[in-house]
């Protein structure tokens, strides 16, 4: 994982897409013992999740735009406007980096 | 001791009134200060005694009547003596020598030595007026004791240092005078509709009188005659004046005293002779003098909060706990007069005590005013600490006299459902806080006003450098005072016993004994 | 040794030391502070040894001084009240040991005359805690009022002087105006003053209103229980030195208040008088405002001294509360939390002290990084306030479940109370430590340690030690319940 | 109590923290939990170290089935996160991480509810220090709100259990259901630690303010114990159903939105509370058990959840979305340790998340609590909204943020990847797990059906993650906060509050001017008449007198001859 010219997202889609096809060719096949109402539809959870999924990240959207607040609402001093304190960090740069940048300097 | 045999102790009560009057013409015969003022206190320590003598007497014995000069009544005079005179004639007897041990340095700057030993027989007369209205049984009697301790007193206070001491005293001569004379008018109309002035034969012959008339004029004119000489509110306005000018020691002794003895003469006339049904049954003597101690402890109580001289500040501090007293008599209950008894005796000595310590720094400061009396507790640490102590009694602090009475007092008022007044006596009481802790504040805490006016050489009230305390034959009366309340304070129940015995013979009115003491 | 100890030995130490007290004077003031440690160590095993006969059943009971008809002064040791003495008592050596660090560093003057009026305020506080009867409890109580006003005017100053005017105003009006007439009213139903177990009135026909006014005379009365609006004299009193503040208005003054309110409920009037005849009722949302409203006042105050005198008013009426609600365990849990309350508030006096002498600051917004200064005086502040505020692994939280438990016998409302006040304790009291601990300390740079600035060893032993007592009174509570047990209820 | 009781190991290894040397405090910390163990395996089933205070009869063990399972999960916990956390040399922190773990273990082991409530309380106490311990403003506020909350809920079990104890004469925690004013107390104050809606704001506000370290331990106690005091004292309550649902669910949406990605793992961790409580409120010994295996397993992925993004703050000083992307470069470890409890949450076959979450559905599904079903169904792949893909993605994949931090300590990576094998291991091998249960397990997740369902999700999930990445539907991270229920207390109050005190101050200064005026008036008039000089004070002329001795003499006259 060096060096991505693309985003590493559209190197996973099709992998994805293959293994979603399999699985609903499966769902035809095998028995899901259905207990729950619904949970009989063909295809019942590949769609649920979907649906969940996409429905979720667009309430998400208005939600986010909705309860959206600068991080020193609270004050400047509340914890999500805050520094994290130095002295309980440790903030080392792995060592390639960190001996490339000693040397530019 | 207990028992007064008839041949020599038996003229104990006669002993009483006539070493001091007989001490009077002594000093004048001697004309020195100081054996003038020996003779005085010897005199008065003779009394003490022999007044001692007689309270252990009637405290186990029925009450004495001793005709004086072997003449029986009518005839004669007859001295009449149960645990009330004989705790009166203790209080007097006793307050006198304590004030008379600490009367001399006081006196002495005050009047000039030649004028001194006038002092002391008008002392002794008036001891001797006072005791004489304590220790008589004849109606009649009290008038003319009355009269002489009046005209003693008088005296005392115009020897007062300067002249505003005889302007208030012959405003008390004009007073003192009306109020004798209504006294007097009051016994004449008795004699009248009875035809006797022995008390013990009043009290029989008052209910069975053909004149009720004049009884009940006799019984008014009394009324008035008595409050305007114990100084019952509202007929009090001679009292501030004369306290505030007289000689500190004589008011000192006569706050102890004075008023005391008429209201003793007050109890003694309207609940042995009259009896308690006629004078708070059917004359309702208590819707008179109910109200005037309920407006005299709280008025009064007021006004003593604003005043800035000491002296003053007492003067109406005593015509409230007048008040006190009044209130348990005016209660007719045995409970009431108890308290009303106990307090005579407690504020007796709690006053006395109090006028004491404002002598003493009057003494030194040459002034009693109290917006300059700061940080004085430095320089008078046991002056200013016998003050505070008096004060506590005052009060009415627990372990004091003054907590005994007021205990009492209280519970008198709440036994005949008074709670009204229960909370109008609170609240006095807290007055007296008030005006109390002025004082000791100014005293205790407020720091260096006169010192620094003293530095810049103004000083207002006269020499306010070089105070110190005060000499100790002026303390050790004042503590020996003291150590008398706190001690009357933790042993309460001695004088409430003492006191309860009076208030229950004064209830059960005199009885007719066969003359001649015991027997 | 098997005779019963007369109580009255206690009031001997701290009255016999003050000639000593006088004697030695400024003069040689080790041998003054010497003696005064003493006579409180001895005054404390006259106290255990009360506490062992007491416990092996025994009544000790003193002469009795015949101070009215019928009314005397008498002194005996009753569970309460041997417990009182107890703690009283013991931190009165604690106290003193405190004192001379405090007076010293401090560079108090009239040194004399404050040990002085200080042991005469215990010997009162010994004659409260043995009374035998509400007359001597009256007693005890004056003299205590007057003893302790030289040690609030103690500085001199004007506003010491404003104070005292407020302290002894407020504590001798209410108890000659409320308090006398209410023991008279006693002496006058029932003729007697005594304190019996199951009360005294409860046979004299006063009636549910007559108890319900008699009950207010006392809660009013005792002034020194801080009910609102009877409370102003207790911040007053803070500009006493700091021992005053940490032993008598922290302890034996307030604790006197509340302590004769336990007695008066359970011995006068009678815990079954009192919940038969529902006259708490209307005394109880006054206790109950007082937890509250000064919490809230608490809040506002940011010398440390006033907020801690806040935090005493408001923990005062727990125990007025837990009177009131006069159930044997509400009573039991209001002892208890005199004991409780007492190690913690002295601590928390102890260390606001040690900071005053030792930092010179009184204000909290001053105290940011105090805490790595003086750590261990500031820890003990920490645990001190855990107590007040009542959680594990303090003590206070056995007495507040006590009050608590008490409550449900009435209305859980009032329990209620009590833990909305806890949460407003931990809000006023918790971050006076975490701010001193965590808060940056202004005078040293970011990252660098604060020097140790501890507080001189007297008072640090002293603060130390009442912190931990406070710490074992949790997991070692049973000698209390065990000496409370004893109370005879009825 | 003896002192080989598990708590009181734990208190004592805190007494012997203030006097070690930080080495000795970290091996200490990491020794005692097993110490714990072993004291906890040493007790039979039943009651022991039973103690008389105040005349209750307190019993500090109880040792059965549910209160072992929670015993040896947090003493696993608490052993990896002292690994996790060897590297700290604060006092503080340490020891309260010690009293705290000690207190939770105490707490599923108390027999009664006096000894819950102890615990109880100390928990909260102790567990505050975690983040006090970051020393910051924000994080000493924070921690105060976070123990007042805590307080609150124990308080609140005081109450509930004193009229508990006044109703029944009972102290005994036992099952109690919400059948009296007393036991919904105890129910509401379980309900605070939580995390119930509307009562769990102080979680997502407190945990992402602790330290690096005290997060990690946050995360594992309080709620769980929580869980445990529903289970024994609720199960069965149907309102639990309804209440986990509504968790489960809402947690979701609150868990995407958040930036800080500490905040969504404590919304996420909600979530995950919300089938706990679920399962507790079905009440069925398989819901039971599920709750109970789904709890133990939470612990351990949640708890890696939270030490991987503490790495990442650790070494990059930040845990905020916005600010992260493309740490997998320097990170590999940290990062695989991260997918792996993604796996775990998101319930991926060999993952332990897999063999406890379908229990739950799974009982659900069988009592016909078909709304809780659909409901946990969805929050669980709304899991893979938040926390499952978005944290690996956005951290360690993703957009690259140009930050190039070092590998975790060594410590750091040997707490993560053991905690991440035990996921694993659960995973592939449930049988321990389910032995440790309280009731008989006759469940196997590895069925083909649920395989195949699971699969379906997780793919159909993935799939819709990177259709919304390719079209550029997410929301972009932006370096903000979100609101919750806490603003009531943060700004509406506070903001009320000035108004309330003012008004309150008035009427106390009106009331104290008119006491005073009404003083002052009296005493100005009074004054008038009495000071000295005036009409009542100075000496009366003759004539003045004499006249009031006439007004006397006839009112007298009057009254006696009327």
């Amino acid at each position: 994982m060096a060096d991505m010219p693309t985003k590493p997202i559209d190197k996973l889609f099709k992998p994805v897409l293959i293994a979603c096809g399999v699985l609903l060719l499966l769902d035809l096949v095998i028995d899901r013992h259905p207990k729950v109402p619904g949970e009989a539809l063909p295809f019942f959870y590949a769609i649920i999740a979907m649906a969940t999924f996409v429905g979720v990240i667009f309430a998400c959207r208005w939600l986010h735009d909705v309860l959206q607040r600068p991080t020193d609402f609270y004050g400047a001093d509340a914890v999500d406007a805050e520094e994290y304190p130095q002295d309980g960090l440790d903030r080392v740069d792995a060592a390639p980096a960190s001996a490339s940048r000693r040397q530019d300097s | 001791m207990s028992e007064l045999s008839v041949s020599t102790a038996g003229q104990i009560p006669a002993l009483q009134i006539i070493v001091p009057m007989l001490a009077a013409p002594l000093c004048v015969l001697v004309r020195n200060a100081r054996a003038s003022w020996l003779i005085a206190l010897a005199a008065s320590g003779v009394s003490t005694v022999t007044a001692w003598l007689l309270v252990l007497h009637v405290g186990e014995h029925e009450p004495i009547r001793y005709a004086l000069g072997g003449w029986l009544p009518p005839t004669g005079i007859e001295y009449y003596i149960d645990t009330l005179n004989a705790t009166m004639l203790l209080l007097v007897s006793g307050i006198s020598t304590v004030a008379l041990v600490y009367a001399r340095e006081s006196i002495a700057s005050s009047i000039s030595s030649d004028r001194q030993y006038l002092f002391y027989t008008s002392w002794l007369l008036c001891i001797t007026g006072l005791m004489g209205i304590a220790i008589t049984g004849d109606a009649f009697n009290v008038f003319v004791f009355l009269e002489i301790s009046s005209i003693a007193t008088y005296s005392l206070i115009a020897f007062g240092k300067d002249r505003q001491a005889l302007i208030a005293s012959f405003r008390y001569v004009v007073m003192g005078s009306v109020g004798a004379s209504f006294i007097l008018l009051g016994i004449g109309f008795l004699y009248a509709a009875t035809g006797t002035l022995n008390m013990v034969d009043l009290a029989a012959r008052i209910p069975v009188t053909e004149s009720p008339r004049a009884v009940l004029v006799a019984f008014s004119f009394l009324t008035i005659g008595l409050m305007i000489k114990a100084a019952i509110f509202p007929l009090h306005a001679w009292l501030a004046d004369a306290y505030h000018r007289a000689p500190i020691a004589a008011t000192a002794f006569l706050a102890g005293t004075a008023t005391k003895v008429s209201l003793y003469v007050l109890m003694r006339f309207f609940y042995s002779m009259f009896g308690v049904d006629y004078s708070f049954g059917s004359l309702f003597l208590n819707w008179v003098l109910l109200p005037a101690a309920v407006g005299g402890f709280v008025i009064m109580s007021l006004v003593a909060v604003f005043q800035t001289d000491l002296r003053r500040m007492l003067a109406f501090s005593s015509v409230a706990q007048i008040g006190y007293i009044v209130a348990g008599i005016a209660l007719a209950t045995q409970a009431g007069l108890t308290a009303g008894i106990v307090h005579i005796v407690n504020h007796g000595v709690i006053k006395a005590a109090l006028f004491m310590a404002v002598g003493c720094i009057l003494l030194r400061a040459g002034h009693v005013h109290r917006p300059s009396l700061d940080s004085l507790y430095r320089r008078m640490p046991f002056t200013c600490t016998a003050f505070l102590l008096a004060g506590f009694g005052l009060v009415g602090i627990p372990l004091t006299a003054g907590f005994v009475s007021k205990f009492q007092l209280i519970q008198a008022l709440l036994e005949r459902g008074l709670w009204p007044i229960v909370v109008l006596v609170l609240a006095s009481s807290l007055l007296a806080v008030v005006y109390v802790g002025r004082v000791i504040e100014i005293m205790l805490f407020r720091e260096g006003r006169s010192s620094e006016g003293a530095a810049s050489g103004g000083v207002e009230h006269g020499h306010s450098t070089g105070i110190h305390e005060a000499p100790l034959t002026m303390l050790v009366p004042m503590y020996a005072l003291l150590a008398l309340m706190f001690w009357i304070g933790i042993n309460g129940e001695v004088t409430l016993d003492l006191a309860g015995e009076a208030a229950r013979q004064l209830l059960e009115g005199m009885r007719v004994l066969t003359p001649g003491g015991v027997s | 040794m098997n005779e019963i100890v007369n109580p009255i030995i206690t009031l001997l130490p701290p009255l016999l030391v003050l000639p000593l007290i006088f004697y030695y004077g400024e003069a040689n003031r080790n041998f003054r502070e010497g003696v005064i440690i003493a006579a409180g160590v001895f005054l404390f095993i006259a106290n255990v040894m009360i506490y062992r006969d007491v416990m092996a059943g025994a009544m000790p009971v003193s002469g009795e001084i015949h101070l009215l008809a019928g009314y005397s002064l008498k002194l005996s040791a009753e569970p309460m009240g041997v417990m009182f003495g107890l703690l009283a008592s013991f931190l009165w050596v604690v106290t003193t040991v405190y004192s001379i660090g405090y007076m010293r560093d401090h560079d108090e003057p009239f040194q004399t005359r404050f040990y002085a009026c200080f042991a005469i305020a215990l010997a009162a506080v010994m004659g409260a805690a043995y009374a035998d009867n509400l007359l001597t409890l009256f007693v005890a109580y004056e003299v205590l009022t007057l003893s302790t006003y030289p040690l609030v005017t103690h500085s001199g100053t004007d506003k010491a002087k404003r104070a005292g005017r407020v302290y002894l105003g407020i504590l001798m009006c209410s108890s000659i105006g409320l308090l006398l007439p209410a023991i008279i009213w006693v002496a006058s139903l029932a003729g007697t003053l005594d304190f019996v177990p199951g009360g005294v009135i409860a046979d004299s026909g006063i009636g549910r209103t007559g108890i319900a006014v008699l009950l207010a005379l006392f809660a009013f009365g005792i002034g020194k229980a801080a009910l609102m609006p009877l409370h102003r004299w207790l911040p007053a009193a803070m500009v006493a030195p700091t021992p005053v503040s940490a032993l008598l208005h922290a302890v034996a003054v307030v604790k006197t208040g509340v302590f004769a309110m336990l007695k008066i409920v359970t011995y006068t009037i009678g815990i079954d008088t009192v919940s038969a005849s529902g006259a708490a009722q209307w005394l109880l949302p006054v206790a109950a405002f007082t937890i509250i409203a000064s919490s809230c006042v608490a809040f506002t105050k940011d010398n440390l001294k006033a907020r801690l005198a806040y935090s005493t008013v408001s923990q005062l009426s727990y125990i007025v509360m837990a009177a009131l609600l006069a159930t044997t365990m509400s009573v039991t849990g209001g002892a208890m939390h005199i004991i409780m309350h007492a190690f913690g508030k002295i601590t928390l006096f102890f260390c606001a002290g040690a900071i005053l002498v030792t930092a010179h600051k009184e204000n909290i917004s001053e105290m940011d990084g105090l805490g790595r200064r003086m750590p261990i005086t500031f820890a003990a502040f920490a645990i001190a306030a855990i107590g007040i505020i009542g959680l594990p692994p303090l003590g206070g939280v056995w007495s507040k479940l006590m009050i608590a438990g008490g409550a449900m016998d009435i209305n859980v409302f009032w329990a209620l109370v009590l833990m909305v006040s806890t949460l407003l304790n931990i809000a006023y009291l918790l971050p006076i430590p975490i701010r001193a601990f965590f808060s940056p300390d202004p005078g040293v740079a970011p990252g660098q340690p604060s020097p140790r600035q501890e507080t001189s060893a007297p008072m640090r032993w002293s603060l130390m030690l009442t912190a931990a007592i406070s710490l074992v009174l949790f997991f070692y509570p049973a000698p209390l319940v065990e000496l409370l047990a004893l109370v005879q209820w009825r | 109590m003896s002192l080989f009781a598990p708590p009181a190991i734990y208190l004592v290894a805190a007494l012997i923290c203030c006097f070690l040397p930080r080495r000795g405090r970290a091996v200490l910390l990491l020794a005692v939990p097993v110490a714990g163990l072993v004291s906890i395996f040493s007790y039979a089933p039943g009651v022991h170290e039973v103690v008389q205070v105040l005349g209750f009869e307190l019993s500090f063990v109880r040792m059965d089935g549910m209160a072992r399972t929670f015993a040896v999960i947090f003493s696993i916990a608490a052993a990896l996160a002292a690994l996790y956390a060897f590297h700290v040399h604060d006092r503080l922190e340490q020891i309260g991480t010690l009293v705290y773990a000690g207190s939770a273990i105490g707490a599923v082991l108390a027999g009664d509810l006096i000894t819950l409530f102890l615990w109880w309380e100390a928990t909260a106490l102790a567990s505050v220090f975690l983040m006090w311990a970051r020393r910051t403003t924000g994080a000493m506020a924070t921690g105060m709100r976070y123990l007042i909350i805590q307080v609150l809920s124990g308080v609140l079990l005081l109450t509930g259990l004193l009229l508990h104890y006044y109703d029944t004469g009972s102290i005994a925690f036992d099952q109690l259901g919400v059948v009296s004013p007393g036991t919904a107390f105890i129910f509401v104050a379980f309900g605070i630690k939580c995390a119930f809606p509307l009562l769990h704001n102080w979680l997502a506000d407190a945990y992402p303010a602790g330290t690096i370290t005290g997060t990690v331990v946050l995360s594992i106690f309080t709620t769980k114990m929580a869980v445990y005091a529903l289970a024994r004292g609720y199960a069965g309550t149907e309102m639990l159903i309804w209440i986990g649902s509504v968790m489960a669910l809402s947690a979701t949406f609150l868990a995407v939105i958040q930036n800080d990605l500490r905040r969504t793992l404590s919304y996420s961790l909600i979530g995950q509370l919300g089938f706990m409580v679920v399962g507790v409120g079905i009440g069925s010994e398989l819901a039971l058990n599920g709750a109970m295996a789904h709890a133990f397993c939470s612990v351990l992925y949640q708890g890696l959840l939270f030490m991987c993004m503490g790495t990442v703050l650790y070494r990059t000083g930040t845990s905020k979305a916005s600010e992260l992307g493309g740490l997998a470069r320097t990170m590999p470890i940290t990062a695989a340790c991260c997918l792996v409890g993604a796996a775990s949450i998101s319930a991926v076959p060999l993952f332990s998340g897999f063999v406890s979450k379908s229990l739950t559905l799974s009982a659900a599904a069988y009592d016909g609590h078909y709304f809780a079903w659909y409901a946990l169904l969805i929050a669980s792949i709304g899991v893979l909204c938040h926390t499952a893909i978005r944290i690996p993605y956005t951290v360690f994949f993703g957009e690259d943020s140009g930050k190039r931090p070092a590998e975790a300590p060594v410590h750091m990576r040997a707490a993560m990847i053991v905690t991440a094998a035990l996921c694993v291991v659960i995973g592939v091998y449930p049988a321990p797990l389910y032995a440790l249960l309280p009731f008989e397990v006759d469940y196997s997740s590895y069925t083909v059906a649920h395989l195949l369902t699971q699969l379906q999700m997780l793919a159909f999930a993935g799939l819709s993650y990177i259709w919304l990445m390719r079209r550029g539907l997410l929301t972009a991270d932006k370096d903000v906060m979100f609101l919750d229920t806490d603003i009531v207390y943060r700004r509406w109050l506070p903001a009320a509050l000035p108004a309330v005190s003012s008004s309150i101050t008035a009427v106390w200064h009106a009331f104290q001017n008119l006491c005073l005026g009404a003083l002052s008036f009296a005493y100005q008039r009074v004054e008038k008449v009495a000071a000295p000089g005036a009409i009542l004070a100075q000496g009366w002329s003759v004539g003045t007198m004499m006249f009031v001795v006439i007004v006397v003499m006839a009112v007298l006259l009057f009254a006696n001859l009327l």
